[in-house]
């Protein structure tokens, strides 16, 4: 119990300092694969729904599983040392465990459906133009923070509302 | 050292705290540090596990943190509220309690205000107060109002004082001279800064009259304004004031005693003084007794159900001890203390002064806790026992008063030398014409003329002459410059803050559709309040720095010696 | 506009603590634990009050299910500092854990005690953490929360019909405690459809409202027991 | 990353329990845990189940997101309780979380109780079980096996009995409180019924609850709950009312239009009372009575003996006024209530409960059921209905058995059910306890216990303590450590409910009977098994013909198999949504019956994904006219009971006592005066009503009573459940003694003091509450609380108050002969 205290108290005591000191930061992610959306979208030609299938029908986007890299990875198709790595997870049949890099905290409730499939908006809106890196960046490429969910908000006469997205 | 010397002299012995520091006073801040101490123990661990360490339950969601924070911003109008009153009438027995009074005001309200945020649930988010704040909360014109009386009271505490931060600066060695010059504002007592200050005071003792009666007032909103029982009450705003009024003068009354035993002030503070506190204490109480009585016969003979559980179990439920114990302290024992009062009359006082501090703390208390643990549906009565941690805060609160007021008197002459002397000059005079004016016309007119112009012919001369000032133009001097401006621009920061927060969230208000309430008309009352304040600020700043540069040249270095000789005459 | 709205009839209602835990089980309200319980910090977002009163030597009991009642006027919307718990449009009293200051005032104005305190961080094992409710967060200590009429529940049905195009029917809200409920004593639905099952029960001469006559306008309303006619 | 540690876990976990079973327990645990803090996408889905915390039998519907169950919902399509469930079901969750369940198999180490184990395999565990129980088979002594199972039925039970039959031992028992779908003793006598009688309580517009806490504990509390919301609706009848006679204000009674606090024991009294207003104003259902019924009116025996009949007894002997003074009721409520149950048909007087009423249980208990019997409640709708039919399960193969346990089989069941004193029970569970002990009988040297603790909450429980103690072998197969665990020498843990494949069937409620299938939710959290396939397992280690008649490789098959015969039989339907079901009733009606499915697959595929299959029954036409009794008729002077009174006295016969003196013995074990024949007309004693008034040692009756939260304790470790407990109460995580304020005051006793509660058997302390909701003679206190054992919020808290009862008779088993206990109380 009181072990627990101080860990709170701690966390909470440097999460306000970390704030002081630098507004913006957020850590970085290292992803298991350094995948290259580009590589997917311009080359093979394939949209973001392709493998994140969820965007339209879930509230998730969904995380790619090792399944849908199988459709086409099944062998190795190039020499890349990147995806010698995948068709080892294909082989073995293991989840890959790819860190999350967009996040909107726990009291919030985001619906993908919602927001690309009902009200049209692009993905690069929120999350930047990851569609054109060719690595997986460190840190979101667009920060999600409740300005910016606001700032669209008021634009498009959607909701602002706590509860339309507090939970 | 020189400024020994001054310990003999007349009035010596108001700055003999500050000049001399005796064991006790170790002593002293060694026990109040550590009931601070312990205060801050308590607060680290409710911090560190939540508010879950305290005796809060759901029913009662309000104990001793709030009985305090009433409490104490009660406490405050001891100060400002009581000096202003007194120097509106031209009480000239004010003289040696304004500044004691003052004093309390601004520390207590300090404190008052910091138990709301030691109440907090989420301390980590208080500024959501400033940043989301709404006006519809009577919490946010409690925010208003005390900052409003914050600032008031400060500086109301702080132009009277410039004269005595003067004396201190011409008489104080060396390490805290600094201190004094950028607080003194180059003050030289010439009749120009005089007549400044006196405006200035002026101003600020009838603005701050409405400014205390609206916090205690908006205090007592918090309660008022929801639907509970025996909270729900229109004469709670001023059976609040009154009893904030009530409380303020006990504990000036028991400051004031032991500043005179401790130290032997006994020439200032004469019974005379108590004798005419104790009466108005004894008015408060009457008055107190009559708004309680109402209060209650009210509830009472209308008997609604839910507000007859909270009103039985004060009489003679769970809370009876507590209820008839602040009838006891507030009422019985006042009332035959100070009823007679031919002999003994400071244990009399103090001893009424003191039950009147229990008593309305726990006033305080019955009016927060019974409503709470008796809701309105049947859950079955809550209970309420508070736990260390509350004990601690309640201790450590109790603690950083006293020992704020200690420190206090280490830097400042708690009793107002210059006023001392003024009234010692020209009082006498002064009461003379006046009663002259309410009398029919005389012959005895003349007299009282005479007295005036000898008074105001040994008012010619400055009071003290100029400070000791660095040499003009050395790094020091810039620096003293520099900070004496940095007083009133940091203070002007502060009102606009204040001000553009109050604009904000009336937008917000708006934006919000809030009810448009009392809360609006405080907040729009409250910018020129504010601004008010500010204009006395500067004006006061720039009168006394203006004449300062004037009279530079042509009165020469003062010294003590001179000071001595004015006060000697 | 829709304005959602509860209607409990009391002649159906057993008294079973049904709602009470489906509402802890839906909304991850913690269990405080004995000592905590003891001291009166139990947290329960819908709760049953009993009641005791006497018809001439007649000893009668009834069980009054609390939710917050979702006031029209909600006297504790108004004293709210910081705007975390307010009247939406559709007539819920939100309550925005994360914007909560937890300063109490809210459960002090609140006539019905219906607003509960996180009074510490209460610590469940870690295999229990696996049954909360992913659909709604779990609250911080220190700050104020209460029943939200399972809002959690409307916003997945609005989207999945906003994902359909259509609007939401009312019968697609539903929440926790009026799912549960054993003998259907609980009627949730849209106050402002004169159609609606729970607006007519609403009208019904039995309905009445708890304290009605501090004009809090509550949201919830309560049908009294019948007598039998030749009883 | 996630990858590495869940290695390290796994290796740590090696190193530190030393055994792969245990390690894969973890791991699978751990894996669920990381999946938690993962990125996780939230795929939905409900899997049916089966709730198994009380006999209710209710329908589960689990949401599971990414594969982890986060909340427990009432199947909305199932016909028990249509998405309805009780706090009990609702908290079932927490009990699948449960920190404290048992992990992994263990043998015990230190000494018996002393809770000392050493993780093993299942492997090995299952080995050492084997070895013991084949050298039993070898040394031809199969009998001293016992089995002794808990709240289970279905399949689960036919398993162990035909375990215990293919084994070759007649020790197999269940340990349960009068099991729903069971007859009640009444309805065996009085109507022959095998099967359990239903109560068309949804449908009645009167019904008159002696004691039975319908709302509370009885039967499928939800199901009833159902009924009451229905009767509450104003339904074509108009709203159905309710009465409720019990001498403590339960959530029964508070929901009920009028509550009669009636002395405790009395009851019984009551019911003849109000039959004797109802006869004597004519009110009864003539037409029923002279078609159907025996011994209502006298005849003249074949001795030429004059026999008054029911009628006759019940005017002459319960005049309103004396039962008034018997029960405390008054004359006034007495005449209202019995002119109302007559009048407002169909009426129900419910007489079923768990506990025993008082030592003249069964005679009370018929008496109460005449009611039903003069107002023709009988198989009318809103009325008393027969058993349902049995459900169309296929039969298992049949069992061959070796000359082993064929012998085993023809021993003498230890528990002497059916005999001497016990002639009218199945089972004894204490017979078992009784027999350990005794250095006469055939010893005991293995006992397995499934879900079954009779170290908890029952008044015998030192005995069976005791007992344990001498049983060479105790094995426990539970989900959690339970107190009987702790004295076990083998525990194998079993799956959650949650975590296995279940069924049930539902065949004591009215209307319909069903049987319900449960879907594992979630993959097993440690490294357990399901109670079924230990059987199984059990069984092919024994070899030989044991292993022989279990043919089947898992449950689910097993379950699979058995299902067939619902399919085969082309009755009843597969549950589905309210639309489709309407649209089959209406085709029912017209004669039509369309097949839903082409073949089984696709109907256990339905079954197996919407929960449940069911039958429904029209609503009942009043076509009864034989009843399996000797006389074809309903009888008010049960035969039946005669007849086994007969044989048992017989039995006992030796010597020197006649087979009448053994007959009125068995007449006083009944508590019935053993005058003449008359003794079997429901014909009550009322001297020990009276006799309660003046003993001054212990001058309170203690009544104990289930909470509808934690039951008889199976919902003691739930924290939910323990912080709601009741409502009538503040009692959150505690036991508490309920006294009337008068009470209370007379003893200066303050709400919320501690007291002690004093019995000849023992003293407890614990908490007054102080409640007008009961008889100032009355207290009551709460069952399910008081465990030594069960996990951390179960163990040492609050009291179990069977540690009072004074009759070691247990109460609430089989036909409970409870005394009633007197208590006293003092300040604490």
């Amino acid at each position: 119990m009181k072990a627990i205290g101080i860990s709170r108290a701690a966390r909470r005591g440097c999460a306000a300092g970390l704030l002081l000191v630098s507004g913006c930061w957020q850590g970085s992610t290292t992803q298991p694969i350094q995948f290259n959306h580009l590589l997917h979208m311009e080359e093979v030609g394939l949209e973001c729904t392709d493998c994140h299938r969820y965007v339209k029908r879930a509230e998730f986007a969904g995380r790619p599983t090792v399944d849908i890299c199988a459709e086409c990875h099944e062998e190795l198709l190039t020499d890349s040392a990147q995806e010698a790595i995948l068709v080892e997870y294909i082989q073995a049949d293991e989840a890959i465990p790819w860190e999350r890099l967009y996040e909107v905290p726990d009291h919030v409730y985001y619906s993908h459906r919602r927001h690309v499939a009902v009200a049209k908006i692009d993905c690069d809106v929120c999350h930047g133009k990851i569609g054109r890196s060719d690595r997986p960046p460190q840190r979101p490429l667009q920060r999600l923070t409740m300005d910016f969910c606001l700032v669209c908000h008021e634009q498009q006469g959607a909701s602002t509302d706590c509860n339309a997205c507090h939970r | 050292m020189m400024d020994r010397d001054i310990l003999h002299e007349e009035d010596g012995v108001l700055l003999a705290p500050i000049v001399t520091t005796q064991r006790n006073f170790y002593y002293t801040v060694a026990v109040l540090l550590a009931l601070v101490l312990w205060g801050a123990a308590a607060y680290i661990t409710q911090w560190r596990m939540g508010l879950g360490v305290t005796g809060l339950n759901q029913p009662v969601s309000w104990g001793f943190y709030i009985t305090n924070f009433v409490f104490f911003i009660g406490i405050s109008h001891a100060g400002t509220l009581i000096s202003a009153i007194l120097r509106i009438c031209n009480a000239e027995w004010r003289r040696p309690i304004t500044r004691m009074a003052e004093v309390i005001t601004v520390m207590v309200l300090a404190i008052g205000a910091a138990n709301i945020l030691v109440d907090l649930g989420r301390p980590d988010r208080m500024l959501n107060i400033i940043k989301f704040g709404r006006y519809q909360s009577p919490l946010l014109w409690d925010a208003t109002s005390i900052s409003a009386y914050f600032t008031a009271s400060t500086v109301y505490l702080w132009l009277p004082m410039i004269p005595d931060i003067a004396i201190l600066r011409d008489t104080v060695g060396k390490r805290m001279r600094w201190f004094y010059e950028i607080l003194a504002l180059g003050w030289t007592g010439s009749k120009r800064q005089m007549a400044v200050l006196e405006r200035g005071i002026g101003i600020m003792t009838i603005l701050v009259v409405p400014i205390a009666v609206s916090v205690h007032t908006v205090v007592s909103f918090v309660f008022s304004m929801t639907l509970q029982p025996m909270w729900h009450s229109t004469i709670f705003g001023p059976y609040f004031v009154v009893g904030a009024i009530f409380s303020g003068i006990a504990a000036l009354i028991i400051a004031m005693l032991i500043i005179r035993k401790v130290f032997h002030l006994e020439g200032y503070l004469k019974p005379v003084h108590f004798y005419h506190l104790g009466t108005l204490l004894l008015v408060m109480s009457l008055l107190w007794f009559y708004f309680t009585f109402a209060e209650y016969l009210t509830g009472f003979y209308g008997s609604e159900p839910e507000e007859m559980k909270v009103f039985w179990s004060k009489f003679t439920g769970h809370y009876a001890p507590y209820f008839w114990g602040m009838v006891v302290c507030n009422f019985v024992i006042p009332l035959i203390a100070l009823s007679y009062r031919k002999n003994h009359v400071l244990a009399r006082t103090f001893i009424a002064s003191a039950t009147i501090c229990i008593g309305m703390w726990l006033e305080r208390f019955i009016i927060v806790v019974p409503t709470l643990a008796n809701p309105r549906l049947e859950y079955g009565p809550g209970s309420y026992l508070p736990t260390w941690v509350e004990w601690g805060e309640t201790a450590g609160c109790f603690g950083l008063f006293i020992l704020f007021y200690v420190l206090f008197t280490k830097l400042f002459p708690i009793i107002s030398i210059w006023e001392i002397r003024e009234g010692r000059e020209r009082s006498v005079a002064l009461v003379v014409e006046r009663v002259q004016d309410y009398l029919p016309d005389s012959a005895n007119g003349e007299n009282a003329a005479d007295a005036v112009q000898t008074t105001e012919q040994s008012d010619d001369e400055p009071a003290h002459s100029d400070p000791v000032l660095p040499e003009p133009g050395s790094r020091a001097e810039k620096l003293i410059t520099f900070f004496q401006y940095f007083v009133p621009v940091s203070f002007t920061f502060a009102i606009f803050g204040l001000i553009y927060w109050i604009i904000s969230l009336i937008f917000l208000a708006r934006r919000l559709d809030d009810v448009p309430s009392a809360s609006i008309g405080i907040s729009f009352v409250a910018i020129p309040v504010f601004l008010t304040m500010l204009g006395v600020m500067w004006y006061v700043f720039f009168g006394i720095m203006r004449n300062q540069e004037e009279q530079a040249d042509p009165a020469g270095p003062a010294t003590s010696t001179e000071v001595a000789e004015g006060v000697a005459r | 506009m829709t304005r959602w709205g509860m209607v409990i009839d009391l002649d159906r209602c057993t008294g079973c603590q049904s709602c009470v835990i489906a509402c802890k089980a839906e909304n991850n309200i913690p269990f405080v634990g004995a000592e905590q319980a003891r001291m009166g910090r139990d947290i329960n977002w819908m709760e049953i009050i009993s009641e005791i009163h006497y018809e001439g030597d007649e000893v009668k009991r009834r069980f009054i299910p609390r939710p917050c009642f979702h006031c029209e006027s909600a006297p504790c919307t108004k004293v709210c500092p910081v705007h975390a718990t307010y009247l939406t449009d559709d007539g819920l009293v939100a309550q925005i854990f994360h914007r909560c200051i937890g300063c109490r005032f809210c459960m002090a104005a609140c006539p019905y005690t219906a607003k509960y305190f996180n009074w510490s961080y209460y610590q469940i094992p870690d295999q229990m953490t696996l049954g909360r409710n992913p659909d709604v967060s779990v609250r911080p200590a220190g700050v104020v929360e209460k029943c939200t009429f399972c809002h959690h529940r409307q916003l997945k049905a609005r989207d999945r019909a906003a994902a359909e195009g259509r609007q939401m029917m009312p019968e697609e809200f539903v929440t926790a405690c009026q799912e549960s409920c054993p003998s259907a004593a609980i009627l949730f639905g849209d106050l402002d459809d004169p159609d609606s099952e729970v607006a007519k029960a609403a009208h019904s001469p039995r309905a009445f409202r708890m304290l009605e006559e501090l004009g809090t306008h509550p949201k919830v309303f309560y049908l009294k027991e019948e007598e039998n006619i030749d009883g | 990353m996630a990858l590495t540690r869940r290695r390290f876990v796994g290796i740590a976990s090696l190193t530190a329990a030393g055994s792969a079973a245990s390690v894969g327990a973890l791991n699978r645990l751990e894996r669920v845990m990381a999946r938690r803090g993962e990125w996780y996408d939230r795929t939905e889905e409900r899997v049916p189940s089966i709730c198994q915390l009380c006999p209710g039998g209710c329908g589960l519907s689990v949401r599971v997101v990414d594969g982890i169950p986060v909340k427990v919902e009432g199947n909305p399509i199932h016909p028990v309780n249509q998405g309805r469930l009780c706090p009990r079901g609702l908290a079932g969750l927490q009990s699948l979380y449960d920190p404290d369940r048992l992990v992994s198999p263990a043998k015990r180490v230190g000494d018996r109780g002393s809770g000392e184990w050493e993780k093993i395999s299942w492997d090995e565990a299952l080995e050492i079980l084997a070895a013991r129980l084949g050298s039993l088979r070898d040394a031809e002594t199969p009998h001293s096996l016992a089995v002794m199972g808990g709240e289970y039925r279905g399949i689960t039970h036919r398993l162990w009995d035909r375990f215990a039959t293919a084994f070759g031992t007649p020790n197999y028992m269940r340990m349960r409180t009068l099991a729903p779908e069971k007859p009640s003793p009444v309805a065996a006598m009085m109507h022959g019924e095998q099967r359990p009688i239903t109560y068309d309580l949804a449908e009645a517009s009167f019904v008159l609850s002696f004691g039975c806490s319908w709302l509370e504990g009885w039967r499928s509390p939800v199901n009833q709950m159902m009924a009451y919301g229905e009767m509450r609706a104003g339904r074509n009848g108009g709203r159905a009312e309710i009465v409720h006679v019990e001498p403590r204000m339960s959530i029964s009674a508070a929901s009920a239009d009028l509550w009669l606090p009636v002395r405790p024991g009395t009851e019984g009294v009551l019911a003849l009372g109000l039959a004797h207003l109802i006869l004597r104003e004519r009110l009864f259902d003539e037409d029923f009575i002279d078609n159907n019924v025996l011994g209502f009116e006298g005849w003249t025996g074949s001795d030429g003996r004059r026999h008054p009949g029911y009628r006759e007894m019940v005017l002459e002997e319960y005049t309103p006024v004396r039962v008034s003074e018997i029960t405390g009721v008054r004359a006034e409520t007495i005449v209202s209530v019995a002119r109302r149950f007559a009048l407002k048909r169909p009426a129900i007087a419910l007489d079923e409960d768990r506990s025993a009423l008082h030592g003249h249980d069964l005679f009370t208990r018929m008496a109460i059921h005449s009611l039903n019997v003069l107002v023709g409640s009988i198989g009318a709708v809103g009325g008393v209905l027969p058993g349902n039919q049995s459900l169309p399960l296929d039969d298992w193969p049949n069992l061959e058995l070796d000359e082993t346990s064929r012998r085993g089989l023809s021993i003498r069941r230890l528990d002497g059910a059916g005999s001497g004193e016990r002639f009218l029970d199945d089972e004894v569970p204490r017979g078992i306890a009784e027999a350990v002990l005794d250095e006469n009988a055939a010893p005991i040297e293995v006992l397995i216990l499934h879900r079954a603790n009779p170290l908890y909450g029952r008044a015998d429980k030192e005995l069976f303590r005791r007992a344990l103690e001498q049983v060479p072998m105790v094995v426990s197969l539970s989900t959690v450590t339970d107190e009987t665990s702790r004295y076990a020498d083998l525990i194998l843990p079993e799956h959650h409910f949650l975590e296995r494949w279940q069924d049930d069937e539902v065949t004591f409620l009215a209307g319909f009977t069903a049987f319900s299938i449960g879907r594992p939710t979630v993959g097993p959290l440690y490294d357990t098994r399901l109670g079924g396939e230990v059987v199984f397992s059990l069984a092919r280690k024994i070899g030989g013909r044991v292993a022989a008649a279990f043919p089947w490789k898992s449950y689910e098959e097993c379950l699979k198999n058995t299902c067939h015969g619902l399919f085969r039989s082309g009755r009843g339907y597969v549950v589905s949504s309210p639309s489709d079901e309407m649209l089959r009733q209406v085709l029912q009606r017209q004669g039509y019956r369309a097949p839903e499915f082409d073949s089984y697959s696709e109907f256990w595929d339905a079954i197996s994904s919407s929960g449940a299959w069911w039958e429904r029954f029209e609503p009942y036409e009043r076509t009864l006219h034989s009843f399996n009794t000797p006389s074809g008729r309903l009888e008010l002077i049960p035969q039946l009971l005669n007849r086994r009174l007969e044989e048992a006295a017989s039995q006992q016969v030796s010597g020197e006592t006649s087979v009448g003196e053994e007959k009125g013995k068995l007449l006083m074990a009944l508590g019935v005066a053993p005058d003449a024949d008359l003794s079997l007309y429901p014909r009550l004693l009322v001297a020990s009503a009276d006799a309660t008034e003046d003993d001054d040692s212990y001058p309170f009756l203690l009544k104990t009573y289930e909470l509808l939260t934690i039951g008889q304790g199976i919902g003691a470790n739930l924290p939910w459940l323990q912080e709601n407990i009741a409502v009538h109460v503040d009692g959150a995580w505690d036991s508490w003694v309920e006294i009337h304020p008068d009470t209370a005051h007379a003893l200066a006793i303050r709400d919320g003091a501690m007291v002690v509660v004093e019995s000849a058997a023992g003293e407890l302390t614990l908490r007054a509450r102080l409640n007008s909701g009961t008889r100032p003679e009355v207290i009551a206190i709460p069952v399910g609380q008081g465990h030594s054992a069960g996990g951390r919020w179960a163990r040492d808290r609050g009291v179990d108050p069977s540690d009072l009862v004074t009759s070691k008779k247990a109460a609430g088993e089989g036909l409970g002969f409870g005394e009633p206990t007197r208590v006293r109380i003092r300040q604490g």
